[in-house]
C-alpha cells in the first residue's frame, strides 16, 4: 500500500493549478445553493462536498445526449461514425457511492460482447480521485448496500480532510503520477476509522425479492407515484437509453438519448401493445431491477446508496423506504408460511 | 436574387381565402419579395400553434398567418378559433423572447389580392431591419 | 480504429416483395460485401437514414449468405418508411443479434409451427433449415394463420408446401371471407381442433402477444410440456446488445438472452 | 385539525366517504405525503399545515375508477385545480366531497412558496364542506411576470433560453400536472415528430413552449410544476403570463369560477381583431 501524502489547504490552489496544466480537470462547485461539477478555474474558490450531491457523475461519462454518428440529410445514406475523446482528463470530488455507480455502468457497457467503444474511451482517459465522505447524510445507506463511506475502491487516488489540509494516497498506477508534485509531503498521518450509521433500509437478497413479482403490494406503494423520470435520471447507476435521430439543415446526428422505464412511452410498441402500461408494473419493474434484476445479470445490485432518488423526489416517496418496505412483507409472508397460516 | 441574405419568411394560408388572394396576386403581376414559402392548409382554424413554434425553432425570421375574414370562414367558424389560439401564441412567443414583428396574424381575403402583396413587403421590411438585433429562438448549429 | 456497435453499416435493397397488402419483404445485401451467418431466429437492426431504427427478424438467407430477407408489415413510423423505399435504396443494417432455435438438438424430431400473421416470418428460417436437411427431421406440421386471405403470406412457400408430401399444412383464416373455403378460425382455436398431440414433438409459436398467449395456453391443454414449447418474442428493442434494458422480461434480456425462448426459460407471468 | 378529523369520521360512518385523499406524516421519514385514509384508518396522521405543498387533485381520475365516493382536502389552488378538473369533465362531482381548508401558505424548501405571495384565492371555489374562514388579500397580480415584459426580447430570450437547456426532459412537470393528461403526450408521438427526443436547447424549447401553451386558460397555478423541476425551470413565470393574457383578453381567471369553459375551447365572434397584435405596449 502507498504512503499517505498530505497537502496544506494553503497549497491546494497551487497543486491543483499544477494538475490542470497537463489535464482537463473537473472539480466541484458550489453556486445558488447546489453543488454541481464544473472546469477547473483558478479564480473561483474551491472547496469539496463532504457528502453527497444532487448531480451523480454518470453525465460524465454517459451524457444525457450523446452523438455517437454524423450524416448528411439530402443523401440516402452518408452515416459516419464519431471520434471518440482521448484528452486526458482527472475528476476530483466523486465519492464512493458515486464511484460504485460508475463501477456498475462498466459492468453494463464493458462487460458485453458489444464493448460501448464510446463509454470506454471516456473511462480511459479519467483518472478518478475520489473523496472519503466526511458525514451521512440522512438519506445516505451505502453502508447498508455493502459500501463505505471511506471505502476507496475504483478511485484511482483518494483523498480525505484532516486538520489543516488533505491526505491523499494513490490506489492505482493511473493515480501515481497525480501525486508526484512536490506540494505533497510524506506523513505517517492516518485518516481515523469512524464506524458509520448501519441498518436504517435493509433489503432482503435478490432471489426472495423475485418471489414478490406477483404481490399485492405493487398496488399500494405505487398509487402515490406519479412515474415521472426523475429518479431514473438522478440515480448513477439507470442508463437506459433510446437512440434517435436528428436533423437540422441538412446535417443529421444519431444520438442516444437517456430514458425512464418510468414514463409511459417506454415500453409502449407501434400497434399500441404496451408491456408495462400500469404505474405499479413500472414502479415493480425498478424495484426489481435494482434489487434483483442487476445481481442477477451482472453479480451486483445496482443501488449504490446513495440516497439521490429520495433527495430528487417530488413527492418525498422514498425508493428505499420501498424496499424496505417490500422487505418487511416479505419477512410477515415468511413468518405467516412457516406458521402455516394461508397467504392474505 | 440573393434569398439568404433576406428573411426567410412562412406564411400558412387558408385555401379558401388567403391562399386565393395570393394566388390573384401573382396572377395580376403584384410585386412581393421571394422570400416568402408559402403553406396551404384548408382553414386558419386548423394552423395549430406548435407549427408556428416549431417554425420559429427552425430559424425562421418571421411566420405569416393569414385566414378568411371573421364571418366569411368557409368552414363557418374556423377564423374564430384561429384567432384565440394565435393571440395566445403570440404573447406566448413574445413572453420568451420572439420580438413582436417576427410576427403577422391578419385576414386576407379571396380579392385582395393587392392586400397580400402589400403586407407581405411590409412584413418583409419591418423582419429586413429587425435582423441581427437578436436571435429568433435558436436552434443551435449541430455540430459536424 | 473501433468500431461502434450502435452505428449501422449501409446495405442495399436489391427486391422488394409485395408479400400482402400491408407486409413488404426486402431482399437486403451488405454493401461491403460480406456473408451475413444468420442462425434461424436471429434478428438484425434495420435503420432508413434520419427516421430510426427497428428490429426485424432475418427470414431468409441465400444460398451463398451474402443475400438476407425481412419482412416488414407498415404499422408504425419507421416500417412505413421503408415502404417508401425502392429497390437500389440504401438502408442501415447491424447485426445479426440474439439467439437462435436450437436446431442441431432436434434431430429427428417431429416439429410443429404455429405462426399468426407477421409471426411466420421469424419461423419460416427454421422451415427452411427443415427443408435443406429433410432426412436429420421427422414430420412437420405448420399450422399458419393469417387476419383475410389479402393478409396471407409467402403464397409461393405455401404452395410449394401444400405440394410437399413430408409437410402436414394447415392453412385458416380468422373469419370467414366469400372466395375462401379452407379453414376458418382464429389460431388457438384451430390447434385445440386439431388436438395435436406433443408425444416426442416440439413446437414452435410466433405471432401478436394475444394470439401467443392463447395458442400456448391451448398447447397446454393437450398436455404439451413448458419445455419443448418455444416462441420468439419481438419487444420493443433499440440496440439489441444487452445496454439499453428496454426489451427485460424479469432479468432476462429479449435480445441478448432471446428472442427464442422455451416456455421454462420465461416467467409464467410475461406471456 | 380536529374539526377537520371529526368531519371525516362522521362522513365515514355515515358511508358518504369510502375513503378520503389527504396528507399524511411518514412515521419513519418525517417526511410528508400524500396518502389515502380508508375507513378504519387512524386519522392521528392526518396533517393539514403549511408543508402540505402537493396538488392531491391529479389522483382522483384512478380513485375515482377504484372508489364510489372520495374526500380530498383542498388549498384554494387545489380547489382551483378541481374545478379546471371537473368542468373539462375528467372526473364528475357526485363521486368527489371537497373539504375546503383556508390556507394562510405553504412552505417550499423552508421559505413561504412564491404562489403564495400573490395567492388571492386562499379557499376553494368549490366547497362541500368549508373550514377557516376567507381572507382576500389584495395583491397585485403577475408581478414577476411584469417584470419579466420590461426587458427586452432578446434579454427575455437569454434569461428563458439559458433555463431551458439545463432540461432534463425528466416530464415530471407533465407528470405532477393535472391538466396535462392526454392519453399519447405529444413529446411521444412519431408522426409528426413536433419535439425530438434529446434534451437539448432545440427540443426542450418546444416542450416548454407546448406545454405551456397547452395549459393556457387551462392551468390553475398550482405552481406543482415549478416545485418538482429538478432543474428549477420557472415554468410558473410561462404559466402566469397566458394567465394574465388570458385574463386581459378574455376576461376569464381559470378555475376560479365553477363550470365556466376554458377560453381557447370556447369562440366568440365578437373577439377585437386587436388581439391578434399582442401586447405590444
Amino acid at each position: 500500500m502507498n504512503k499517505w501524502r498530505k497537502l496544506k489547504t494553503g497549497d491546494l490552489k497551487a497543486y491543483l493549478s499544477g494538475l490542470a496544466e497537463k489535464w482537463e480537470l473537473w472539480v466541484p462547485y458550489f453556486n445558488d445553493g447546489k453543488w454541481e461539477f464544473g472546469p477547473y478555474d483558478a479564480g473561483r474558490d474551491i472547496d469539496f462536498p463532504d457528502s453527497i450531491i444532487n448531480v451523480s457523475l454518470k453525465q460524465l461519462f454517459f451524457p444525457k445526449r450523446r452523438s455517437i454518428a454524423t450524416f448528411d440529410e439530402n443523401s440516402s445514406w452518408s452515416l459516419k461514425q464519431v471520434m471518440p475523446l482521448e484528452k486526458p482528463r482527472i475528476i476530483m470530488g466523486l465519492h464512493p457511492c458515486d464511484v460504485a455507480g460508475i463501477k456498475y455502468m462498466d459492468k453494463v457497457f464493458l462487460d458485453s460482447e458489444h464493448k460501448d467503444v464510446l463509454y470506454e474511451a471516456e473511462r480511459n482517459r479519467t483518472i478518478l480521485i475520489g473523496m472519503a465522505c466526511g458525514k451521512m447524510e440522512d438519506n445516505c445507506h451505502c453502508t447498508d448496500r455493502g459500501l463505505s463511506p471511506d471505502s476507496s475502491n475504483g478511485m484511482d487516488v483518494v483523498y480525505t480532510r484532516t486538520t489543516g489540509g488533505y491526505l491523499l494516497q494513490s490506489m492505482t498506477k493511473k493515480g501515481e503520477p497525480l501525486l508526484q508534485s512536490d506540494r505533497l509531503k510524506d506523513t505517517d498521518e492516518k485518516p481515523v476509522k469512524k464506524d458509520w450509521r448501519r441498518g436504517k433500509y435493509k433489503i432482503a437478497s435478490p432471489e426472495e425479492f423475485m418471489t414478490m413479482y406477483d404481490d399485492r403490494i405493487w398496488h399500494d406503494l405505487s398509487d402515490i407515484c406519479l412515474t415521472c423520470g426523475i429518479c431514473t435520471y438522478a440515480c448513477p447507476t439507470c442508463v437506459c437509453f433510446l437512440v434517435a435521430d436528428e436533423k437540422f439543415k441538412g446535417k443529421g446526428e444519431r444520438v442516444t438519448v437517456w430514458d425512464s422505464c418510468q414514463l409511459q412511452s417506454y415500453s409502449r410498441m407501434a400497434g399500441g401493445h404496451d408491456t408495462r402500461k400500469t404505474p405499479a408494473s413500472r414502479v415493480r419493474n425498478r424495484t426489481l431491477d435494482k434489487f434483483a434484476y442487476s445481481h442477477l445479470r451482472y453479480g451486483q445490485i445496482s443501488c449504490t446508496g446513495c440516497g439521490r432518488c429520495v433527495l430528487v423526489c417530488p413527492l418525498k416517496r422514498s425508493f428505499p423506504q420501498l424496499g424496505a418496505t417490500v422487505t418487511e412483507r416479505l419477512q410477515k409472508k415468511k413468518e405467516k408460511v412457516a406458521a402455516g397460516k394461508e397467504e392474505d | 436574387m440573393q434569398i439568404e441574405k433576406d428573411p426567410k419568411i412562412l406564411a400558412i394560408l387558408c385555401k379558401w381565402c388567403s391562399y386565393a388572394g395570393a394566388d390573384l396576386a401573382g396572377t395580376s403581376r403584384f410585386k412581393y419579395p421571394a422570400n416568402i414559402r408559402i403553406v396551404q392548409v384548408p382553414c386558419s382554424g386548423r394552423v395549430d400553434p406548435v407549427m408556428v413554434f416549431r417554425a420559429f425553432v427552425e430559424g425562421y425570421d418571421g411566420v405569416m398567418v393569414s385566414g378568411c375574414h371573421p364571418g366569411d370562414c368557409h368552414y363557418g367558424t374556423g377564423n374564430y378559433h384561429a384567432r384565440r389560439r394565435l393571440a395566445v401564441a403570440r404573447r406566448l412567443l413574445e413572453f420568451t423572447g420572439v420580438h413582436p414583428d417576427r410576427m403577422h396574424f391578419t385576414w386576407i381575403s379571396a380579392a385582395e389580392g393587392k392586400k397580400f402583396a402589400e403586407e407581405c413587403a411590409e412584413f418583409t421590411e419591418k423582419l429586413r431591419n429587425l435582423s441581427g438585433t437578436e436571435k429568433t429562438l435558436a436552434r443551435e448549429e449541430i455540430a459536424t | 480504429m473501433a468500431t461502434i456497435e450502435l452505428v449501422p453499416k449501409p446495405a442495399t435493397i436489391n427486391e422488394i416483395i409485395e408479400e400482402s397488402r400491408d407486409v413488404k419483404s426486402f431482399v437486403l445485401k451488405m454493401n461491403e460485401d460480406r456473408a451475413m451467418h444468420v442462425l434461424p431466429g436471429q434478428f438484425i437492426e434495420v435503420s432508413v437514414q434520419g427516421y430510426g431504427e427497428a428490429t426485424f427478424a432475418v427470414t431468409r438467407t441465400s444460398k451463398d449468405k451474402k443475400e438476407f430477407t425481412i419482412s416488414v408489415k407498415r404499422i408504425g413510423h419507421l416500417t412505413k418508411m421503408l415502404h417508401r423505399c425502392a429497390e437500389g435504396d440504401v438502408v442501415g443494417v447491424r447485426g445479426p443479434y440474439g439467439n437462435s432455435f436450437p436446431v442441431e438438438d432436434w434431430k429427428a424430431k417431429d416439429i410443429v409451427i404455429i405462426g399468426g400473421g407477421i409471426g411466420l416470418a421469424p419461423l419460416r428460417p427454421v422451415i427452411d433449415h427443415i427443408l435443406q436437411h429433410r432426412k436429420n427431421f421427422g414430420e412437420l406440421e405448420i399450422i399458419f394463420g393469417a387476419r383475410s386471405p389479402a393478409d396471407i403470406l409467402y403464397k409461393e412457400d405455401l404452395r410449394g408446401w401444400e405440394q410437399d408430401k413430408s409437410i402436414v399444412l394447415h392453412t385458416t383464416i380468422d373469419v370467414p371471407f366469400e372466395g375462401w373455403n379452407g379453414r376458418v378460425g382464429v389460431v388457438p382455436v384451430v390447434v385445440k381442433d386439431l388436438a395435436v398431440k406433443p408425444d416426442s414433438k416440439i413446437a414452435l409459436v410466433c405471432g401478436p402477444p394475444i394470439m401467443i398467449k392463447f395458442t400456448i395456453a391451448a398447447l397446454k391443454e393437450l398436455g404439451w410440456p413448458d419445455n419443448r414449447i418455444f416462441t420468439t418474442l419481438e419487444m420493443k428493442m433499440q440496440c439489441g446488445i444487452g445496454q439499453c434494458g428496454r426489451c427485460n422480461i424479469g432479468e432476462k434480456f429479449i435480445c441478448k438472452d432471446g428472442p427464442v425462448f422455451s416456455l421454462d426459460q420465461i416467467p409464467a407471468h410475461a406471456i | 385539525m380536529n374539526e377537520i378529523r371529526n368531519k371525516i369520521i362522521e362522513l365515514f360512518s355515515k358511508g358518504e366517504i369510502d375513503v378520503m385523499l389527504g396528507y399524511r406524516e411518514d412515521a419513519t421519514t418525517g417526511a410528508l405525503k400524500a396518502a389515502v385514509f380508508k375507513k378504519d384508518d387512524t386519522l392521528d396522521d392526518l396533517v393539514f399545515d403549511e408543508r402540505c405543498v402537493q396538488n392531491l387533485v391529479n389522483y382522483l381520475p384512478t380513485l375515482t375508477a377504484r372508489y364510489k365516493k372520495i374526500g380530498i382536502m383542498l388549498k384554494g389552488c387545489d380547489g382551483r385545480s378541481l374545478v379546471t378538473q371537473l368542468v373539462e369533465h375528467r372526473i364528475n362531482k357526485n363521486q368527489i366531497v371537497a373539504f375546503s381548508i383556508a390556507c394562510d401558505g405553504v412552505k417550499v424548501g423552508g421559505k413561504t412558496a412564491e404562489k403564495c405571495d400573490d395567492c388571492a384565492v386562499n379557499i376553494s371555489p368549490i366547497a362541500d364542506h368549508a373550514f377557516g374562514k376567507q381572507e382576500p388579500k389584495k395583491v397585485p397580480l403577475y408581478a414577476r411576470v411584469r417584470e419579466i415584459e420590461k426587458m427586452a426580447p432578446a434579454e427575455r430570450w437569454k434569461f428563458f433560453s439559458e433555463y431551458f437547456a439545463k432540461c432534463e426532459r425528466c416530464y415530471a412537470c407533465r407528470q405532477i400536472c393535472p391538466s396535462c393528461y392526454c392519453e399519447i403526450c405529444i413529446a411521444d408521438q412519431q408522426e409528426p415528430k413536433w419535439i425530438e427526443p434529446s434534451a437539448k436547447l432545440s427540443a426542450n424549447t418546444m416542450w416548454h413552449l407546448i406545454r405551456a401553451y397547452h395549459l393556457a386558460g387551462r392551468c390553475a397555478d398550482c405552481g406543482e410544476c415549478e416545485r418538482v423541476c429538478p432543474q428549477e425551470i420557472p415554468m410558473r413565470l410561462l404559466n402566469n403570463a397566458l394567465e394574465k393574457a388570458v385574463q386581459e383578453m378574455f376576461k376569464v381567471r381559470p378555475g376560479t369560477v365553477p363550470d365556466e369553459l376554458p377560453p381557447l375551447v370556447v369562440l366568440s365572434k365578437d373577439d377585437p381583431d386587436s388581439i391578434l397584435e399582442g401586447r405590444n405596449e
